[in-house]
């Protein structure tokens, strides 16, 4: 799928990025990881200096990442459980 | 989304209390091939960070994501050890220092299969699953923490 | 003998119950210095030898002697590591297959030390302390127990 | 004390060697571990074709021990625990 207009991207937060922003946001019209992430930061200009890393529907991505529709990503900080 | 619905779900609200620790000892008594257990129990230190001390840690999860890691970490710890069981508990929302927040419980035939893959357990659980702490001081203030 | 008295004496009569594992849990929630609790559980295993099941473990031990060295090696684990409390319970007796038979407990504020050391005890508990199995078939025949 | 005149050393058996002898017995004016051995083997030979390790007054020895008045000797068959 390549529609761009009208593409929606589920975007959640965690931790003390959910505090720092929203646990969760909608983006629109954004075609990868890299066009998402200045966009989040463009919303909430604090989350530019935080650390964290990116699931794509759960999967941790690397490198910049094409977003379909109905594409749900995560901003998940250092994980602390146990 | 519903495939998640299959996969175990370790997830408990709150506390881990020692009654349910012993239930599910009690419930292994019946699997007479089993010659070793080794348990695992995360608890909530007391820090005291800057003055501050910790009264609570609640946790939070990436739920979906964590459990479909522990379905993942489970087939790869089954075929990699040769266990009879293999359990992990860990709790969302708060919990009070001295209470427990991790239980890992893993049974084989000999003891070094359940204590091998009792610690990679734990290891792989605070590195690889997408849970939080945020370690609430006794005066409301509080901390994201960080594991080691 | 009467030096034997100020020593911890590990056996208890008879199984070791899920509810007593528990108490002892449940004893160290108070301990908030605490981070991790490591626990190993021997089990009597049902083993099928020569055709013939094992139905029970009979237990017996120089007690004497077995105290003394359960001191020494309690003595040598907490100067080889840094444990806040270690425990260790060793049945005496009859105990039926799918019961409980020996506990080892450690806790320590970080995980390494607890799980080291309590696997460390485990390994010195069966090469060091004076006490034998006598495995109870089913037809009431026996033979004894060796480790591994 | 080098009383060997009526000197009696206890002996406690355990496992197997107190299922195929006694767990326990007294044994008079022997001087050292091997004597020792030697008599306890006379009374009973099914002993003199069984492994054990000896501990004197709850102390592992490797090498003949002399033996004092009031000393506990143990035969102790492999440890089999946990």
């Amino acid at each position: 799928m390549n529609i761009i207009d009208g593409m929606k991207t589920k975007v959640l937060l965690f931790g003390q990025l959910a505090e720092a922003a929203a646990p969760e946001m909608e983006i629109f019209d954004v075609r990868d990881t890299d066009q998402l992430v200045q966009e989040i930061n463009k919303r909430f200009p604090v989350l530019s200096s935080m650390h964290y890393r990116i699931a794509v529907n759960k999967n941790l991505i690397t490198e910049n990442t094409t977003l379909t529709n109905a594409t749900t990503v995560a901003l998940l900080p250092a994980f602390s459980g146990g | 989304m519903n495939e998640v619905k299959k996969y175990k779900n370790p997830f408990l609200r709150g506390a881990i209390a020692a009654s349910f620790i012993a239930e599910k000892i009690q419930g292994h008594q019946t699997k007479t091939d089993i010659g070793a257990h080794s348990i695992f129990l995360g608890q909530v230190r007391a820090d005291v960070i800057n003055g501050k001390k910790v009264a609570a840690i609640e946790y939070s999860a990436y739920e979906e994501m964590a459990i479909e890691k522990m379905h993942a970490i489970r087939e790869e710890t089954f075929s990699k050890y040769a266990l009879t069981c293999m359990h992990v508990w860990h709790s969302l929302g708060n919990v009070q220092a001295g209470e427990i927040c991790l239980f890992v419980f893993t049974s084989a035939p000999h003891r070094k299969v359940a204590t091998d893959a009792c610690s990679e357990l734990v290891e792989r659980i605070k590195a690889e699953l997408p849970v939080w702490g945020k370690e609430l001081f006794e005066d409301e203030t509080h901390q994201w923490k960080t594991n080691q």
